[in-house]
């Protein structure tokens, strides 16, 4: 078996971070992809719930959207999208949300919603989404992202989603009580929040990946845990489970309109 | 009373040049072909209204037809960003386009809050979030019990909504099952709504008492479009063409490419195509 | 995570004095055997929330079980007035209580809100009514976009939230089909909730893809009492029991006889009796 | 046949003023019976809600409470409380709300909370319920009680819900944009609301009702219409459909659980 490509990584080290008593509210993309690894492998109780109302689902190849017919036939129920963001999200049932991000900022802030000015963008992203009020709600929030200097930076363009602000008690200032971002997973490393400062911290290396690397990579001055590990390697089960699932849901999405 | 007519007759009868229009639909039961025909008609100056303005919405600006857009996530979902949207905010092309931004959660509400025919909605949100700097719509309450501020945000009231469902009875009482989105929320909201439906059933008996059914008063009209949705998908009819919405990344990636397709498969198809395409596996 | 315990364990383990309490039900699958429970335990100084107080809050605040009622309509529905409702209001027998009263609106709001994680809920209401004059936690806010003056309640938590439903699968989700009242806004309202059901089976494979169910985590416990809301009903079950409620207007005129009814079919009765008594035709 | 009760003249009455176009918002009890006896009459296409979250009902038998079984099985259908009132009332959705009343004053304001001083009430009654809300979000409000001295007074001890407060412009200066109650029909007449005063003028008198009659049963001094007629008498139809209806009931009333 091929070892882990850096992406394949990322997907198993965020998935390991999930309980089974974990309900997730899933962003698209990788955040899918790690929640339903978990549920797949260690963590077959984990609820996942979608943005368009599925709760508990448990679908059988990857979503391509937040809304595929897939996620509503194998969840418990599908509720209608206000209830979901009143009741669910908002209700504070939320244990784990997981979220992308275009830009992100040391302090967990994240923008998805343009490069450059609000007004006259360079580049226009599609928004928020879900993201702004999940990043309150959500008892705690877990961020996956590829490393780049253009998306992990010093200062992000727009705060589409709160994270710690500019750190220390900033949320707390705003009268928010839930943790926040806690744990960043990228293709190279996972890091953590600091519980003081409120900046990320490199807590593990994913094997090979030396700081040299996590550095080039990163648009911020990269903050090391007072030890650093390794992230363990991918195990044989975690990566075929994974391979198994992105293959069935690739085959799936090249498919047009069958009944 | 629901009236039932057919697709053109409802969109050129309930839609005009200025109105502010919602076609929803949360990746499931997108109202494609009702779309296609306002395009077709040349429906201009379109508040256009959505959670999640996807390929239909990157269409409808590409055309030129939209003045302003009210939405939340603007992408192609899964897929990546909206082409011709981008073009219209970045490059003012084919015209520029006037945004009032929100988040889900707001505009979830907003649509909730306009179908209980309330002025506006309060919920927890927006904390630390710049569009509550851009956006001037994004104001707050004072809960008069504990003092914590809420975010609020007005009503959403369509001057027309524009929904697709899986049927409707010989009454006119239409039936929505699976993801069911804001669509009650932006039916009840809107001053008229028009649903287009896969078939028409003689009653609804067998159907579960808590479905959910928009009953005939409150709706203006239903056209009979088997397929209306496609690319989306309408559950237990047919599934979604992901192929579709991948394809459509190269076909909006360009502007002559995109008049093209537009011309092609939509100024010169109609709503009778639909049924067609949830059969075939490929699109241009 | 929702946790299958007999009834009399489900209630002791979660219901405590002084505790403010929803048994809620619409007229549909209201919780007697819980509330029969809860009234065997003496749980007492009890808030009482409801919107229809009927027939089972009379019995309740007839022991002298509740200090306070929160409410929109106390009255035995179709029959008439609420005696031993009447005898703690007009006499303060056996004890005084105290009334937060609202409109139906209100209530369904405010727990609504309270399912929401809200503090407060805003709705048009209480125009003119009077009851804003003598309930101080019926406040105002202000539309922040029309300068409309809107109706503000506090939300509804309770500590512990009573239902009955149809039926549980395995895992502890559970189903609720029907008139589906306020049940699950009661039970998403609280800090706990605690379900009766009718039965419990494998799975729900094959119901409706958006029927009414809590996931088994929104849940603290599970308890199988057949006949559970008797003598209201459970669609699907039993029907209502409509000559006990037209018999319960002279069992409750009178207070010894209250007394001795109360003892021999609730004090002295048990959880299993209520299997028996959706099948017989008279009360005592 | 027997002719007409008072009680039968009373629920025909008030059935024939609704129309096969309506969307009724029903309360229990008479205006339940003259809602269904309308549906099964000369207006088979109206609409009746239930605030138990029934939408389109047509029971076979007249409910003993508002969330009846039979409500639910004859509906198009049925939706939670909190929407029924959101959605459906508040939305605006009601052409009609069906009221009865406890206690009742010339301008239509009700009083169904309690007798004497709120505080220490000599009589306590069932409280508001839907009533405030339909009473001002319906577009229109039909009464209908029976006649008493008691129950028609010249001023309420509550304003449970209200009508047209003390005449004149009061709803509008409470930036209440719906009608209000605009008739009354009690066993012995039918009213309507003056434009002007906005107090209830008696228009018909039933058969054989004299005007002594209506004012010994009232506690306000009647006022009269510029034309006083009869109340068209009922029709043998109207009435064997009633009391079919009625019998039907009771006896459904009188059995208890069976499944």
């Amino acid at each position: 078996m091929l070892p882990a490509t850096p992406s394949e990584m990322m997907t198993i080290a965020a998935a390991r971070l999930l309980k089974s008593e974990d309900v997730c509210f899933v962003g698209i993309g990788p955040p899918s992809a790690a929640c339903n690894l978990a549920r797949l492998t260690h963590a077959p109780g984990i609820t996942l719930i979608y943005e368009s109302g599925t709760i508990g689902t448990a679908p059988a190849v990857l979503p391509l959207s937040i809304g595929d017919g897939e996620l509503c036939r194998t969840a418990v129920t599908t509720v209608s999208v206000p209830e979901m963001f009143r009741y669910w999200l908002q209700g504070g049932r939320i244990s784990i949300g997981f979220l992308g991000a275009a830009q992100l900022d040391p302090f967990g802030n994240i923008n998805t919603t343009c490069i450059g000015d609000y007004a006259r963008p360079k580049t226009r992203l599609p928004g928020g989404g879900g993201a702004p009020e999940i990043s309150t709600s959500a008892a705690e929030i877990f961020i996956t992202m590829q490393q780049s200097r253009r998306g992990m930076v010093k200062a992000i363009d727009f705060i589409t989603s709160f994270g710690h602000g500019e750190g220390g008690d900033a949320r707390a200032r705003l009268g928010l009580h839930s943790k926040g971002p806690t744990t960043l997973i990228t293709d190279l490393a996972v890091w953590k929040i600091d519980p003081e400062t409120k900046e990320f911290h490199a807590h593990s290396l994913h094997p090979g990946v030396t700081k040299t690397k996590a550095e080039e990579t990163c648009g911020w001055d990269v903050k090391y845990a007072a030890f650093v590990g390794e992230t363990p390697p991918a195990t044989v089960l975690e990566l075929s489970v994974l391979r198994d699932l992105v293959q069935r849901s690739q085959a799936a999405h090249r498919r047009s309109a069958a009944a | 009373m629901a009236e039932f007519l057919s697709l053109s007759e409802a969109v050129s009868r309930h839609l005009r040049d200025g109105d502010t229009v919602a076609f929803e639909g949360f990746t499931h039961l997108i109202p494609y072909a009702a779309a296609h025909e306002a395009i077709r008609l040349g429906r201009k100056d379109l508040t256009l209204v959505r959670m999640t303005p996807d390929v239909i919405y990157d269409q409808i600006i590409g055309m030129g037809l939209a003045r302003k857009l009210i939405f939340s996530y603007a992408g192609n979902p899964g897929v990546g960003l909206l082409r011709r949207f981008r073009d219209a905010v970045e490059n003012a092309w084919p015209r520029s386009i006037e945004l009032e931004e929100h988040s889900h959660a707001a505009m979830a509400n907003a649509y909730e809050a306009g179908a209980a025919g309330l002025p506006f909605a309060v919920f927890r949100g927006y904390r630390g979030a710049e569009l509550a700097r851009v956006n001037k719509n994004i104001r707050s309450v004072m809960c008069p019990f504990t003092g914590e501020q809420m975010a609020a945000v007005p009503a959403i009231r369509p001057d027309v909504t524009f929904i697709h469902a899986q049927r409707a009875n010989e009454q006119g009482d239409v039936l929505i099952e699976g993801i069911l989105g804001v669509q009650k929320e932006a039916a009840l909201a809107a001053r008229q709504t028009v649903v287009t439906v896969e078939e028409v059933v003689h009653d609804f008996d067998g159907v579960h008492p808590n479905a959910c059914i928009l009953p005939r008063w409150a709706i203006s009209a239903i056209a009979v479009v088997p397929g209306g949705s496609h690319p989306s998908y309408a559950a237990g009819y047919y599934g979604r063409d992901n192929a579709y919405y991948l394809a459509w990344d190269d076909i909006a990636a360009d502007r002559r490419r995109f008049t093209a397709w537009m011309k092609q498969h939509v100024l010169e198809a109609s709503a009778a195509d639909f049924a067609e395409r949830t059969k075939i596996r490929e699109i241009g």
